[in-house]
């Protein structure tokens, strides 16, 4: 399958801190892609490079056959790319209709927005009793729905969730687990970043282990959860 | 951390040469040169008192003047009506200041951010308005205390006062457990409150204080002025200037306010006496502003940092100011 | 012996019932758990507890004493500290600075002030891993040691009730259990604190709690040990889900 | 009876002038964060624009409206990098910073006009200054009616150009959160330059109306920034129906305390109402505001 | 501590050497009475320019010539004691021309005295100044409350005088001063004030116009400066409110007045102590004529007289220097005899006499000048009023707005 995304040597640089030191990888498209590592290894600081919210020191980022390395966050998202951030981004003043029709914002194909808030709704059924709700005002677990609801109306067909599962009670955690898998099966190609590595591992096609801002190891999301060292450092042993 | 820290014998051996040469001003200078140290000395008292509120704990306000001219009108009519000395009446306006203050930061206080800003200034025109319409005051007529005209003196009293507001400042603000609830209380309120601090006793305190020193200072001023009237000493012109002063010397350190004074001052003075035939330097007083606040975005004390060539260095930022230009 | 007491406590948020009848004794010394679907009401009930908000109606009592009413600032100095679920740490000052704040008003503080002070502070700086980014500001710690540093200034009241938002948020199943051993280690040291904790991961409650209670719905929806909690069927609905993935 | 109604008018009138430039500012304050301190210039140029146009044009001022917003939101489409750059800056107090940046830019612009214009008072005359309309007894004049009437239409349109648009949502995202709604595809400085330009255009255009209601100088813009203030806190930031009540209310204020409690008392007590307006109700006085 | 004091004798100007009177004038370029301010700047500017032309000042056979150094005092009474300090210590002036506005002039006043250097103000009106008797400092213009009375006296004496007034001031020290003396005026002359009231600068003139429209006086005098003038005819017209006539002071006679009104600024009474009709001259201006040709051509005004009343200011230092025969640069006691000299001038000018009080509440006030009762038409200051002065009969009740 074609590349959809290449990153070579990916640097990023807070102030004094380097979080990044130059890290490779790629996806292809149709692909789920784990990123795994420990707390500050650069999981995040990688999505964030990518879809052009901090700019890189130096390395290059392609996607699509484009190098789109130092263009602002808002040219990506038109390329077919949506981040959804730590933290879940909600614009919490709007209405869930108004937050998903945002996401809109540079579609021509109309008809296919309404396709596209049908599917939404059907996905995420609790979004749709919420419509005219102020996003701030709901749920830990509704906001990660509208979050990942709103990439999807974006027509991106490259998402880039960080840690979907944070803060959320175990039974929506399997919930959401369950809704990348679906989306992903839709056509979409993922690149998942997770603290909870174990089903994120499950999930993926293949996965990358990131330490102090490097690539430890990569491979077949299968084989990594038998590897021992993965297992004693990400997994919480045996 | 500790005091003695700070004190290195250098610094020691500094601060009382510039303690000489502050003290020896008045014999080696000319009137209108004292003039204006008087008024240097004004400003930087007034501009840390802003600091204190300001800089320290993030409460920005519009209506610091309002506590200058409240100062400037409690010593001028316990001079005029009571016949009260000026330092007894210095003094009285100061307790009245901080009693008035913190009476009124009680409610002001619940306000934060902008809201907090335009709070404390439409207080201060209020304020302004009243003092118009108040018989006692002696309204748009202003009010003018008993002339007292000694330069030397009224130098020595500014000198004094913005001594004072620098070593409360230093003691109480920067060095001490005080300084450190203000500043706590500056980050995160919410937490503070939870670690024990009484977040709004402090915030009061910080407030009236810094509006103290501010109506102690004003008190000088009335005296030193002879003539006090609501929009020269209630007027918004006043708590502009303290904040530009430390914005452009840079907020929430100890010299930054120092510095800014004393180049806003000056250079406006300067200003008045090469272009004051006409209007011009207006254009170059708010061109100044604009062009510090663009190029020196954390004030003037940023720049030995600046030239130190550090990672925030000048070479550093304008590399990265060109890579960015250039997507 | 309880040292925490809440009787029949209610909180509404205009017409929203977050927090309805609920009652929950937490005995000294002991590692509590509290547990819950989101927006069951847990983070509110840690805001009634340090009185962030002011209950409807209903008693908080603190080895007696009842905390209804009384301001946060209060409340802490009584001996009750926390950590918060989106962090509120002191972003601009230094990691000394943050700790040094909760040590103001520590309680039972005697006299003999600034000379034990550095000395505590230090051993909470080594108990946390933070000595070497002492002198760095709050706000630029990774994520994970800014949680760790909530903990320490919380500490650092020495409190005699300890209320932990979610410290796992964030950690993998690895550094959860170094979490584990850390929040052990406090418990030894400082051997008559009670905590209460919040938290979705479970291993984290398996390896700490000796009791829990979970919440839904701003009720109680059952009591007991971690073991008789997971075994719950009415938690495995509301809450647990299904047994794991793979 | 008479006056009682005639005063009511009045405040209507007075207070009405003010709301498009309180919806101008309070949009422009949510998407840039910055309270602008040159509010009172961009008015002050507006209606000096107006009165050159006019003088060299012989075009009504009232005609010259569109053509002046027009001009004055490129204008401020064209500045605006420039403050943004000033609020870019990574410092605590980046906001501050901008908020002096606006007093610096306001000097500059007061001690410009006043050089170059001089400190005489000019006159802006349009067909509606000289007229007014006679209700029931009660005095209309027509200038003031049609600011009024002008204002709460513009503030309509816009307020649906925000609520029920596309662009309006990505504005008020932009509010929100730039890095959000970047991630969205939405360019925030695009968008914050297009909201400035709006408030620069709606500022200026206000100016033609103050100017021909009173008149025009170099310093008019300090008069009317204290009551731009006031409209924008009292209504609650970003409240569009929050402005039109506070201009209603800062015109009813005015008037009736002029009539009834007497003119020195005006602006005491116009500045008490607002001071606790700030304190007890710091959303505005319809608690709608951000 | 270590302030003792030495109130500036090192400051003394006499150890410098120069062949020309330096001249320091504070007077407000900027802030809010920059208007005002720059009519100050004509008057003084037209002095210095007559004087120079003809050579100069001479004392005792030699000219010397004048020059002025300007201090801007931004409105601000601070500012302007700064202004003071600096033209006195630093740039030694012999004598100064003082600032437009009363408040200033009451901060400069005592540093005038400290520094014994004499002062003349061409413009400042409020009677408060004078009461405080300060040893240095004179003025031109007769206090507010000494010429504000005279419309209302000339109203009163016609045949079919105005019965009832209403009376604005503005908060202000000067403008106030005037409401209260049109007030007192009126008391005086048996007229009945249905409304009295003061209001802020910058206020809105809509609702109580409205409001003294429905009492429906005969008469509406507003105590102000050009701007508030031009808001209360504007106002007054687009609320169809015409009253047989309107009094002010000071500003209808600007050049702004005039211009921005037109024919809705005819017909408004005021006082003025001198007008560009009057028959007067003096050696140095000419006729009244001349000076305003003088003015049109320099800056393009017709002088009004606050204008005017400056350039008869330098006339009085003038006479007075020639007097006691002082050479610049002026010793300390040479200030003094120039005071003593100021104090004993009894001189006709182009402005008419300037003679100042020596006792009193006016003390060092201008006392010699007659106030006028004036009414605009096409932009001219006709006198109306009082009689033996006049140069033609008052209208009234005025014309309405729309039948001009
Ligand atoms: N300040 C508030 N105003 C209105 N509603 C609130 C407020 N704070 C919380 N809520 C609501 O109260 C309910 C309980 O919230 P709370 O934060 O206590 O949940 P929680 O149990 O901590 O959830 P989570 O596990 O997601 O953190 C939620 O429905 C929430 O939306
Ligand atoms: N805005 C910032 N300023 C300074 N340092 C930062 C900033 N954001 C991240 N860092 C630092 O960069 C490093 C990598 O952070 P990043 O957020 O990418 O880690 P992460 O793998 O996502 O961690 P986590 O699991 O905690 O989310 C950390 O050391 C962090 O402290
Ligand atoms: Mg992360
Ligand atoms: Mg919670």
């Amino acid at each position: 399958m074609a590349k959809i995304m290449e990153v070579e040597n990916l640097e990023v640089v807070y102030g004094v801190i380097k979080a990044l030191q130059g890290i490779s990888f790629y996806i292809e498209e149709g692909e789920i892609v784990t990123i795994i590592g420990a707390n500050g290894a650069g999981k995040s600081s990688t999505l964030r490079a990518v879809s052009g919210m901090v700019r890189p020191s130096s390395g290059t980022i392609r996607f699509k056959n484009k190098d789109i390395t130092n263009s602002p966050s808002h040219l990506i998202a038109r390329q077919g790319l949506s981040h959804v951030p730590e933290g879940r981004g909600m614009l919490t003043k709007l209405t869930v209709e108004e937050n998903l029709i945002l996401a809109t914002y540079n579609r021509k194909d109309h008809a296919k927005v309404k396709e596209d808030m049908g599917d939404v709704y059907k996905q995420f059924p609790r979004l749709s009793e919420r419509k005219k709700q102020a996003a701030g005002n709901l749920s830990g677990g509704e906001q990660q729905m509208l979050a990942i609801g709103r990439a999807l109306m974006t027509g991106a067909d490259t998402l880039l969730l960080d840690e979907p599962s944070m803060g959320l009670a175990p039974l929506f955690v399997k919930e959401i687990f369950a809704v990348i898998k679906r989306i992903n099966q839709a056509g979409k190609t993922v690149l998942l970043v997770e603290q909870n590595a174990m089903t994120a591992l499950h999930t993926a096609n293949r996965a990358y282990i990131l330490e102090n801002g490097a690539v430890l190891k990569s491979g077949k999301a299968g084989d990594l959860i038998d590897d021992p060292e993965v297992k004693n450092a990400y997994l919480g042993g045996h | 951390m500790s005091i003695s820290k700070s004190f290195s014998p250098v610094k020691v051996i500094l601060l009382f040469l510039s303690m000489a040469v502050l003290c020896s001003l008045p014999f080696v200078v000319s009137s209108f040169v004292l003039r204006i140290a008087t008024g240097i000395m004004m400003w930087i008292g007034l501009a840390l008192s802003w600091n204190m509120l300001g800089g320290y704990m993030g409460y920005i306000s519009f209506g610091h003047g309002a506590s200058f001219g409240i100062g400037a009108y409690i010593a001028g009519m316990l001079m005029t009506q009571l016949h009260l000395p000026f330092f007894g009446a210095l003094a009285i306006a100061g307790i009245l200041t901080y009693v008035f203050a913190a009476l009124v930061g009680y409610p002001t206080l619940r306000l934060s951010g902008s809201y907090f800003a335009i709070g404390t200034w439409a207080f201060a025109e209020m304020m302004r308005q009243l003092v118009l319409v108040l018989e006692i005051t002696g309204g748009p007529e202003g009010l003018r205390l008993p002339p007292m005209l000694n330069d030397n003196f009224f130098y020595f009293v500014m000198l004094g006062l913005a001594l004072l507001v620098f070593l409360i400042a230093f003691l109480f603000f920067e060095n001490s457990d005080f300084g450190l609830k203000v500043k706590a209380v500056r980050e995160e309120e919410t937490a503070a409150r939870t670690l024990g601090l009484h977040t709004t006793w402090v915030k009061n305190q910080v407030f009236a204080i810094s509006s103290m020193f501010a109506g102690i200072i004003g008190g000088a001023f009335a005296y030193w002025i002879t003539f006090i009237h609501p929009d020269s000493v209630l007027g918004p012109l006043i708590a502009d200037q303290m904040v530009i002063m430390v914005l452009l010397g840079g907020i929430g350190t100890l010299f930054g306010p120092v510095l800014g004074a004393i180049v806003l001052y000056v250079g406006n003075q300067y200003m008045l006496v090469m272009w004051g035939q006409s209007s011009a330097y207006l254009i170059i007083l708010g061109l100044a502003i604009c062009l510090v606040i663009l190029f020196l975005p954390e004030g003037l004390m940023s720049i030995p940092r600046i030239l130190g060539g550090s990672r925030n260095g000048i070479f550093t930022r304008l590399l990265s100011r060109s890579k960015k230009s250039n997507i | 012996m309880e040292l925490l007491e809440i009787k029949d406590l209610n909180h509404m948020f205009g017409g929203l019932k977050a927090i309805s009848s609920l009652n929950i004794n937490v005995k000294s010394k002991m590692i509590y758990g509290v547990i819950g679907a989101n927006g069951a009401g847990k983070t509110t009930l840690f805001n009634l507890i340090t009185g962030i908000y002011h209950p409807t109606t209903g008693q908080i009592l603190l080895d007696g004493i009842s905390l209804v009413g009384k301001q946060s600032y209060e409340i802490s100095r009584l001996g009750v500290a926390r950590t918060f679920q989106n962090l509120r740490l002191f972003n601009d000052l230094t990691v000394v600075e943050n700790i040094h704040v909760g040590q103001i008003y520590r309680r039972g503080l005697g006299k003999q002030k600034t000379k034990n002070l550095s000395a505590k502070i230090n051993s909470l700086l080594n108990l946390f891993g933070l000595d070497a980014r002492a002198e760095d500001k709050a706000g630029n710690l990774p994520y994970g040691m800014q949680r760790k540093l909530e903990i320490a200034r919380a500490l650092a009241t020495e409190p005699k009730l300890l209320l932990l938002d979610e410290p796992a948020a964030g950690m993998n199943p690895h550094e959860v259990q170094g979490l584990v051993g850390l929040i052990k280690e406090v418990k030894r040291q400082y051997s008559d604190i009670t905590i209460i904790l919040i938290e979705h991961q479970m291993k984290l409650v398996e390896g700490l709690c000796d009791y829990a209670t979970v919440m839904n719905f701003g009720q109680v929806i059952a009591n007991g040990t971690v073991q008789e909690i997971q075994n719950n069927p009415v938690v495995i609905k509301a809450y647990l889900g299904e047994a794991e993935v793979g | 009876m008479g006056l009682l109604m005639q005063t009511t008018v009045n405040g209507i009138l007075i207070g009405g002038i003010f709301i498009t430039i309180a919806v101008g500012f309070s949009i422009s304050y949510g998407v840039m964060h910055i309270v602008d301190f040159a509010v009172g210039e961009w008015i002050m140029l507006g209606a000096f624009s107006a009165f050159w146009l006019n003088q060299y044009t012989k075009i009504d001022p009232l005609l010259l409206i569109p053509f002046i917003a027009l001009f004055f939101a490129l204008i401020g489409y064209l500045f605006q990098p420039i403050i943004q750059k000033v609020v870019n800056i990574k410092h605590r107090s980046a906001a501050m910073m901008a908020l002096a940046f606006t007093f610096g830019l306001s000097t500059l612009l007061r001690g410009a006009a006043l050089t170059l214009w001089g400190f005489n008072n000019r006159n802006l005359v349009t067909v509606l200054s000289e007229m007014n309309v006679n209700l029931f007894g009660i005095t209309v004049p027509a200038i003031r009616a049609a600011a009024t009437v002008f204002s709460i239409l513009v503030t309509a349109a816009f307020a649906f150009f925000l609520y029920r648009t596309k662009t309006g949502i990505t504005i008020r995202a932009a509010a929100e959160d730039k890095t959000v709604a970047g991630l969205m595809g939405i360019d925030g400085h695009r968008i914050s330059r297009l909201v400035y330009a709006i408030y620069v255009g709606l500022t200026a255009m206000s100016g033609v109306f103050i100017g021909s209601i009173f008149s025009v100088f170099p310093d008019m813009g300090l008069r009317y920034t204290a009551f731009a203030f006031f409209v924008v806190v009292a209504g609650g930031m970003g409240s569009f129906s929050g402005a039109i009540v506070a201009g209603l209310l800062l015109g009813l204020i005015s008037s009736f305390v002029s009539v009834y409690v007497g003119g020195a008392y005006v602006f005491l007590i116009l500045f008490f109402i607002l001071y606790l307006i700030l304190v007890f109700l710091p959303k505005g006085i319809l608690g709608k505001g951000w | 501590g270590c302030g003792s004091s030495s109130t500036g004798a090192s400051s003394s100007a006499s150890s410098e050497t120069r062949d020309y009177y330096k001249v320091g004038v504070i007077t407000s370029l900027s802030g809010a009475e920059v208007y005002g301010g720059n009519v100050t700047k004509y008057g003084y500017d037209l002095w210095a320019d007559a004087v120079n032309k003809k050579g100069g000042i001479k004392v005792d056979d030699k000219n010397y010539q004048l020059k002025l150094i300007y201090s801007d005092d931004q409105s601000d009474p601070t500012a302007g004691a700064n202004a003071a300090e600096r033209l006195i210590t630093s740039e030694k002036v012999d004598f100064i021309l003082g600032p437009y506005t009363s408040g200033v002039t009451k901060a400069v006043a005592p540093i005038l005295d400290k520094y014994k250097v004499p002062m003349i103000t061409g413009s400042a009106e409020s009677p408060t100044i004078w009461t405080q008797k300060f040893k240095y400092t004179f003025g031109t213009i007769p206090a507010a409350d000494l010429t504000a009375n005279s419309p209302l006296d000339t109203l009163a004496k016609l045949a079919n005088p105005p019965k009832t007034i209403a009376v604005l001031g503005v908060n202000d020290a000067f403008s106030k001063a005037v409401a209260e003396a049109f007030k007192a005026s009126a008391e005086k002359n048996g007229m009945k004030v249905v409304k009295y009231d003061v209001v802020p600068a910058g206020t809105d003139f809509t609702p109580l116009i409205s409001a003294i429209k429905q009492l429906n006086p005969d008469v509406l005098a507003v105590g102000g400066h050009e701007t508030e003038h031009m808001q209360v005819i504007k106002a007054s017209k687009s609320l169809g409110f015409m009253p047989k006539a309107f009094v002010m002071h000071y500003g209808i006679t600007t050049p702004d007045f005039i211009k921005n009104l037109g024919k809705d600024g005819d017909y408004v009474y005021g006082a003025a102590v001198w007008t560009p009709d009057l028959k007067l001259k003096d050696d140095l201006f000419g006729t009244v004529e001349d000076y305003v040709k003088a003015s049109k051509e320099k800056f393009n005004v017709v002088p009004d007289y606050t204008q005017a009343g400056c350039s008869a200011t330098g006339e009085a230092f003038s006479a007075a220097l020639a007097k006691i025969a002082a050479k610049p640069p002026l010793s300390e006691q040479q200030r003094e005899q120039l005071v003593k000299a100021l104090e004993e001038i009894d001189i006709q000018t182009f402005y008419g006499p300037i003679k100042f009080a020596t006792e009193g509440n006016w003390y060092h006030d201008n006392v010699g000048l007659k106030a006028l009762t004036i009414q605009m038409l096409n932009g001219d200051q006709l006198v109306v009023g009082p009689d033996n002065l006049k140069a033609k009969d008052p209208v009234y009740p005025v014309p309405a707005f729309n039948a001009r």
